[in-house]
């Protein structure tokens, strides 16, 4: 096992030595003219008006909620999907229950209104 | 062999940089948003632990949730508290060095435990192969822990049903049912 | 690979297991990194641009070399000659940092993919959960780089880029629940191996939805809006130019081919095909050339979606993911749950029966339902104006 | 096994320390909640490492590990709502600000 | 047979579900809810009394032995904490109460809850969502296995008695006139009080319970009781006293609370505040109840201290028992509101269980449980329908223009009188439940008094001096005189003479929702005594004596009749009643009553409850508060303070000591007088420091690191 995530750490720092080495090559042979204007924000060629960071909604919260509480729903299903085969009908069963719940969370969020844009 | 361990124990230098270094930078940043990073950086060398320790499920799961989602939700709620990002901000309270002290002391309590104790190690043919495949994890998580395994659907459920009540802007209900959903 | 350490260890002698494993491993882990993100983005920009001109009644490049194939390269050095623009206020290390970020997310995938028979590089246990867990990693350089361009815009696009990447992972890790379920394994080899029958033939549903969520994931039409330039600009690289922007589009080309893989090896058999095998030299050449084939086919519909559908407006791209991709997915789970747990399905055959059945009554059932909501849903619309008139 | 128990439990206990740090001194809500995740990830590290090296044949270290990643999850959920609820009521996400239990 | 054994973890499902029903579904329909309610705790008594069946058809081996199913709860590690159910014939008796008598309260809620409020409260479907989650801990409780889930439904009791409690602390419209803002502030501060005290028990509890694990590694209540175990705890020696002793008193702490026995009764009377039903429910038939049960469950560990040491943890409980009995009679002489001279009956009924079971009878004690949850339910039921019957009168008379405006509390007992006539069947089966409860032949009530204070007689006899025995005996015959006091005096002001207000003068009967489930537990008031008469052979001994037959200090064998107790209480039973009731039956609105004329000061020491609640205020409740203001204090001036002065003469942190300096800490310090610096200091560390969270979490990681400090080095 821990010879195959070295090659997922080898692959990390090849990885990295890519996008570094192209920048640095880029890094040396780009055209260096800066100047203000170019260096503003880019706003359509408007002027930045206010704050960068304006106040979000929340309601990208909570699809990040959602999310989440799905991601741990998966990390806990995908051992069971494996050994699904080898299970009892009321090992199957309880799985089910368990993605009930999470539906319930689903349609819970979806009554409530949570999962309305804007 | 020798390589191999010199390998693991530069994989662990490494890793505690990783996850020390990220981690005090987590608590000591100024810049909120940096915290949130350096935790991702803590977090991958936890990560990476895992990974050293065998338990490769795990740190694919720790890959997922904590730095694929839970991350993600932290760096949401940064962007959507804003004003705690006024670079320059004290960003520690005034009991900060009496925490710095007990939180030492404690560090040392435990350092010194640690290594005063005996611990009942495995014999090595149990070290050499720790072989837990994934559809024992799942056979187990149904089997003998299936009520925990409930209770956690159980859980994340509560725990979304409240979020979302207090996230949920107030006031901002339009007043007809939403037409899309089929209520 | 194995294959390869044990006939380097053989023929140089002085070479230990670990030292052999090694060298395999730079070699592999420097085609992945060097060779193959130039070859992808050169080989699929050409294609995407001939495939999309010849939909839209047009040429396509055609002035760099004969054809016009060397109009990657001609792109790429442009890229490495502009100016890099960084804008003051930015936040310098994370703005620089994001792009390194997506672009190792991009290739990281390509370490549990087995692109031919026996070339894999990791072959993890908990493979499909890997990719799925890398892929997370680009949600997190696009909350760095919209967030460190200080841009109303970039910022704005960040957010909404990681809503869609958030709100279509979860269809595509029901779809793999599904095929781990039939297949009994996560590792990428054994998904392969469980293929006697491609699994786009018993799970054409999960194919599908895995299909349009990967879609989605890589941010392509109809599923764009993450660079929806009449709205937010060009979404979180709105500030990113030169070499940065560059590697932000290499990821991106990356990225669709390593959905296209992964949808390859997890419903079109991945490498097998005819006399494709890890035995030979030749099989294992021939396993590759159908992998890419296959690959190229699933990047080719993907193209085709790009030039034949309009983008969609955010509200919808999100309700479709979580009205209607999500509970789809979670009904397939049970229900092939359910199938598969039948008594009576115990022989091989009756299995794969059971489960195309499954999923087409899934899809039917689906269907159905959406299709009386949104009836519903249209005639109350249709009341709600005549009220109001 | 290159690296001796201890090694592991001192990481561990020393990220401990620093989450525990984190939560005490950290003025934003949000700064505290990053604490309590590194704890719980130097509990996680030391579920693990207690499996690894003392029953490596047991499946109940890793179980555990995930049951916490779960829990994290759910922790992080439900507080960082909080934290945004609060925010938006009293615009404000510095701990010291919300102190509404004093009186 | 054994497959109905396997379906007892339903008993306690049943409501469960139907209170998940009633929250997630069905609470804004309020017949359906109602309806769900009741089907759930229907469905539990007819399993819980086919079980009973069961059980008494299995024969002696199972009444002692019983059945039990064992689930692993928390498997952590090599150790796996499980509960589990069990059924035997303590449980069948238990069994046989405890869900029937919740269904009587249920449907006679149906109607009671109806009263004066808008067909759209939706605090109606709540209140039945409630009482169901109650009623499945109490029977989770009864058919427990082991100490884990008994402490579970013990806990989810609590909740719901501090939630029914406080029902009426808040109101949705000013229509809705029973319930006026000083309802609502009592109603919040009873429920609180009843959380606040009856959770000291609980602590003791389970301090009980955790030094019960530690020592033995189960909390199985078969497997702790094993001679081998008990004589192991005897053998360990804690705080001087063999641990079984300690355990004992914890585990009765937790009683003490849960069942309001002397030190800690003061929340029950005030618990009256909730809607008539709870009264009923909570604090007369079920869950005062459990504490009894629990000791009675755990008899064993009592008796094991009474055997090894004269540490006797026993005859505490029994000496609590008695006061308790005397203490709550007495003080029921002299309260005016109807409910709280039952609650006050409640406190001393459930004194004379401890006495039964401090007297090492588990079968005496457990017999007075139920028959007194059967009249007690009857009369806090009718008393409710008198309540009921007098609001209705109010509303009436409000309409024909009587007494509009006048506030009166429709509880007063003062304000009632001649209701015999208006109110039939009410007074038919408030009628049977007073004669239950003072324990005349042949009521439930005379019974099972007089099986404890026979007891209590024969252990006296047996030993001839003048020992704990007689003293428990002097105090329950005592007990019932003026048990039957206060029922004369309560009879005689609501139901006999002329009515004294006009909302009396209108009351009328109930509607028979209320009244049907009156008239049933009246014939169990009548009947249910029968079931342990010593001329019958003393089946309830039979069916659960021999539940511990650990020791030969609990009686299995019933003590034979003693016609001299039986008369001696009989006689005063019928004077005490007779008393009061001629006392009283002519009382006139205004007048002095009877019983302070006579008693003079005694009287008012007895309505004032003997100031016990007063003491409490003065020696608890104010130095608590006091205490928390002092620490606050000291917080900020004597350790804050020094530590900034201490930094800032070390020079260290020379920002935030120019700030301290400079905001005139210091200079107020030399300029004015100490107090004002005192003053200012406070004042403005109060503002930067204190109430924070993470001062407090500060305070419990010192707290933990000395704690460590002690635990690895001393």
């Amino acid at each position: 096992m821990l010879s195959e995530f070295a090659f997922v750490g080898v692959l990390v720092i090849f990885a990295t030595l890519l996008p570094v080495a192209g920048l640095a090559v880029a890094w040396l042979i780009r055209p260096k003219k800066p100047n203000p204007i170019k260096q503003s924000t880019y706003e359509c060629g408007i002027e930045t008006r206010g704050e960068t960071w304006v106040q979000f909604r929340a309601c990208y919260y909570i699809f990040a909620l959602l999310f989440v509480v799905f991601d741990v729903e998966a990390a806990f299903l995908l051992p069971w999907a494996v050994a699904y085969q080898q299970l009892a009908l009321y090992a199957v069963i309880e799985a089910i229950i368990f993605v009930a719940i999470l539906a319930y969370a689903l349609i819970y969020a979806w009554r409530k209104g949570a999962l309305r844009w804007i | 062999m020798i390589i191999e361990h010199a390998v693991q124990i530069f994989a662990f230098v490494i890793l505690t940089l990783m996850t020390l270094g990220g981690g005090l930078a987590v608590v000591t940043s100024r810049n909120l948003f940096h915290a949130a990073l350096f935790l991702i950086l803590s977090l991958a060398g936890a990560m990476g632990y895992y990974v050293l320790l065998d338990a490769g499920f795990l740190a694919v799961v720790q890959l997922l949730i904590y730095i694929g989602a839970i991350s993600i939700l932290i760096l949401f709620s940064i962007m959507l508290t804003r004003g705690l990002m006024m670079p320059g901000q004290v960003q520690r309270n005034e009991q900060w060095w009496i925490a710095a002290l007990v939180v030492f002391l404690t560090f040392v309590v435990l350092v010194v435990t640690m290594w005063q104790t005996v611990w009942p190690i495995a014999d090595t043919e149990a070290l050499r192969a720790p072989n837990i495949a994934i559809a024992q994890l799942g056979a187990a998580l149904v089997g003998p822990y299936a009520i925990p395994f409930e209770v956690i659907s159980a859980l994340l459920l509560v725990a979304l049903v409240g979020a979302i009540v207090l996230a949920r802007e107030e006031g901002n209900q339009p007043a007809r049912a939403d037409a899309e959903t089929g209520e | 690979m194995e294959a390869l350490i044990d006939w380097l260890v053989t023929t140089f002698p002085p070479l230990s297991e670990g030292l052999a494993r090694f060298i395999v491993y730079v070699l592999y882990s420097a085609i992945l990194a060097f060779v193959a993100p130039v070859i992808i983005v050169v080989a699929y920009t050409y294609m995407e641009r001939k495939v999309l001109a010849r939909i839209q009644d047009r040429i396509g490049p055609n002035r760099a070399g004969p054809l016009g194939i060397f109009q990657g390269f001609a792109d790429a050095i442009k890229m490495l000659t502009k100016e890099d623009v960084t804008p003051v206020c930015a936040d310098r290390v994370v703005f620089n940092l994001a792009p390194i970020l997506a672009t190792i997310a991009a290739i990281l995938v390509f370490a549990v993919l087995p692109v031919a028979p026996g070339v894999i590089g990791a072959d993890l246990q908990a493979g499909i959960l890997y990719v799925v867990a890398v892929g997370a990693l680009s949600e997190v350089a696009a909350l760095m780089a919209g967030w460190s361009s200080r841009n109303k815009f970039a910022l704005l696009g960040a957010y909404r880029a990681v809503a869609q990447l958030i709100a279509y992972e979860i269809p595509i890790v029901l779809a793999i629940l599904v095929v781990v379920m039939v297949a009994g394994s996560m590792q990428m080899s054994a998904i392969v191996a469980a293929q006697d029958v491609p699994f786009v033939l018993v799970l054409p549903v999960a194919f599908l939805i895995f299909l349009v969520a990967s879609i989605a994931e890589i941010g392509r039409s109809p599923f764009d809006l993450l660079e929806a330039e009449s709205e937010i600009v060009a979404g979180f690289h709105t500030e990113y130019s030169g070499m940065k922007f560059a590697f932000f589009f290499i990821g991106e080309y990356m990225h669709l081919f390593a959905s296209a893989g992964i949808a390859t090896t997890l419903f079109l058999g991945g490498w097998r095909g005819p006399f494709a095998g890890p035995d030979s030299w030749l099989g294992v050449l021939l396993g590759f050339i159908y992998f890419v084939i296959k690959t190229t086919a699933v990047i080719w519909v993907m193209m085709w979606v790009r030039g034949t559908l309009f983008r969609i407006r955010i509200d919808h791209l999100l309700d479709f993911a979580w009205k209607f991709l999500v509970p789809l997915g979670l009904i397939l789970v049970v229900t092939v749950a359910v199938a598969l747990k039948l008594p009576v399905i115990g022989t091989s055959g009756l299995r794969w029966v059971a489960l195309l059945v499954a999923n087409v009554v899934t899809a039917l059932l689906m269907m159905l339902s959406v299709s009386i909501l949104a009836r519903r849903s249209r005639s109350a619309a249709l009341r709600e104006v005549a009220g109001v008139e | 096994m290159a690296i001796p128990l201890p090694w592991w439990l001192t990481v561990a206990a020393a990220l401990f320390a620093i989450g525990l740090y984190g939560v005490l001194s950290r003025r934003n809500a949000i700064g505290v909640l990053l604490g309590i995740e590194l704890m719980l990830n130097a509990a996680n590290i030391n579920l693990v490492a207690f499996w690894r090296y003392i029953t490596p044949q047991a499946l109940t270290g890793q179980v555990f590990a995930i049951f916490v990643i779960g829990i994290a999850a759910a922790e992080a959920a439900a507080g960082l709502a909080i934290i945004i609820s609060a925010y938006r009521r009293r615009r404000t996400v510095v701990v010291d600000e919300l102190d509404t239990m004093r009186w | 047979m054994e497959f109905i054994f396997n379906l007892t973890p339903l008993i306690p499902l049943f409501p469960l579900l139907a209170f998940a029903i009633i929250v997630l579904f069905t609470h804004r329909h309020n017949r359906l809810s109602s309806s769900i309610a009741i089907g759930g705790i229907a469905l539990s008594t007819a399993l819980g009394w086919t079980l009973v069946l069961a059980t008494i058809l299995s024969g002696e081996h199972a009444w002692a032995e019983g059945w039990q199913l064992r689930v692993p709860w928390l498997p952590a590690g090599t150790t796996v904490l499980e509960l589990g159910f069990a059924v035997d014939g303590f449980t069948a008796a238990m069994l046989f109460m405890v869900p029937f008598v919740c269904l009587m309260i249920f449907i006679y809620s149906q109607g009671y809850m109806k009263l004066g409020q808008p067909d759209q409260d939706p605090r109606y479907a709540r209140f039945f969502a409630y009482i169901s989650l109650f009623a499945a801990g109490m029977l989770g409780l009864v058919v427990a296995r082991d100490l884990v889930l008994l402490f579970i439904s013990w806990e989810v009791m609590g909740l719901c008695s501090y939630l029914l409690i406080g029902f009426w602390s808040f109101r949705k419209a000013d229509s809705e006139h029973h319930i006026d803002a000083a309802q609502v502030v009592r109603a919040r501060q009873a429920a609180l009080k009843a959380f606040i005290t009856t959770r000291i028990g609980d602590v003791l509890l389970f301090s009980g319970i955790a030094l019960l694990y530690s020592y033995t590694g189960t909390l199985t209540f078969r497997e702790l009781f094993r001679p081998e175990t008990l004589e192991t705890l005897q053998a360990i020696s804690l705080l001087g006293m063999p641990a079984v002793t300690v355990i004992a008193l914890l585990v009765f702490g937790g009683a003490v609370g849960k069942s309001a026995q002397f030190p800690l009764h003061v929340w029950l009377p005030d618990a009256m505040e909730g809607p008539t039903p709870v009264s009923a429910l909570i604090h007369a038939a079920t869950m005062v109840a459990a504490g009894v049960y629990l000791v009675a469950r755990t008899l064993p560990l009592f008796i094991a201290g009474f055997v090894v040491a004269d540490a006797p943890a026993l005859h505490w409980v029994a000496v609590i028992g008695a006061i308790t009995a005397l203490l709550g009679a007495t003080v029921g002489l002299a309260q005016d509101d109807i409910k709280r001279v039952l609650a006050y009956s409640t406190i001393s009924q459930l004194g004379y269980m401890m006495m039964g079971l401090g007297l090492g009878s588990l079968v005496a004690g457990i017999f007075h449980l139920l028959t007194h949850a059967f009249f007690k339910a009857l009369l806090f039921l009718s008393a409710g329908s008198v309540i009921h019957g007098v609001e209705h009168g109010a509303h009436i008379a409000a309409h024909n223009g009587h007494g509009h405006g006048e506030h009166f509390s429709p509880n007063d007992m003062k304000i009632m009188g001649g209701l015999r006539h208006r109110m039939p069947r009410t007074f038919v089966a408030y009628l049977a439940g007073a004669l239950a409860l003072v324990g005349i032949v042949p009521f439930a009530g005379f019974w099972s008094k007089d099986e404890i204070l026979a007891e209590a007689f024969h252990l006296w006899r047996a030993d001839g001096t003048l020992n704990l025995p007689f003293w428990v005996w002097l105090a329950g015959t005592l007990g019932a005189f003026f048990t039957a006091l206060y029922m004369g005096r309560q009879l005689g002001l609501v139901f006999w003479g002329e009515p004294r207000h006009a909302a009396a003068r209108h009351a009328h009967e109930s509607p028979s929702s209320m009244t049907v489930p009156l008239i049933v537990l009246a014939l169990f008031a009548l009947l249910f005594g029968f079931v342990n008469a010593p001329f019958l052979g003393n089946p309830l001994h039979h069916l659960m004596g021999n539940v511990h037959e650990v020791s030969e200090v609990v009686h299995a064998e019933a003590i034979p009749f003693n016609p001299t107790v039986a008369g001696i209480s009989t006689v005063l039973a019928v004077a005490g009643l007779l008393l009061g009731w001629s006392l009283y039956r002519n009382y006139r609105a205004g007048q002095v009553e009877p019983f302070q004329a006579a008693l003079g000061p005694v009287f008012t020491v007895l309505r004032n409850k003997y100031y016990i609640d007063d003491l409490y205020q003065w020696a608890i409740i104010r130095p608590a508060v006091w205490l928390a203001n002092f620490c606050f204090n000291i917080d900020d001036r004597w350790i804050i303070d020094p530590f900034v002065d201490l930094v800032g003469a070390a020079g260290r942190a020379a920002s935030d000591i120019a700030r301290v300096l400079d905001s005139g800490v210091i200079d107020r310090w030399f300029v004015e007088g100490t107090a004002q610096l005192f003053n200012a200091a406070g004042r403005w560390l109060r503002y930067s420091e204190t109430g924070h969270v993470q001062n407090y979490l500060l305070v419990v990681a010192v707290t933990i690191l000395l704690l460590l400090g002690l635990y690895l080095y001393f």
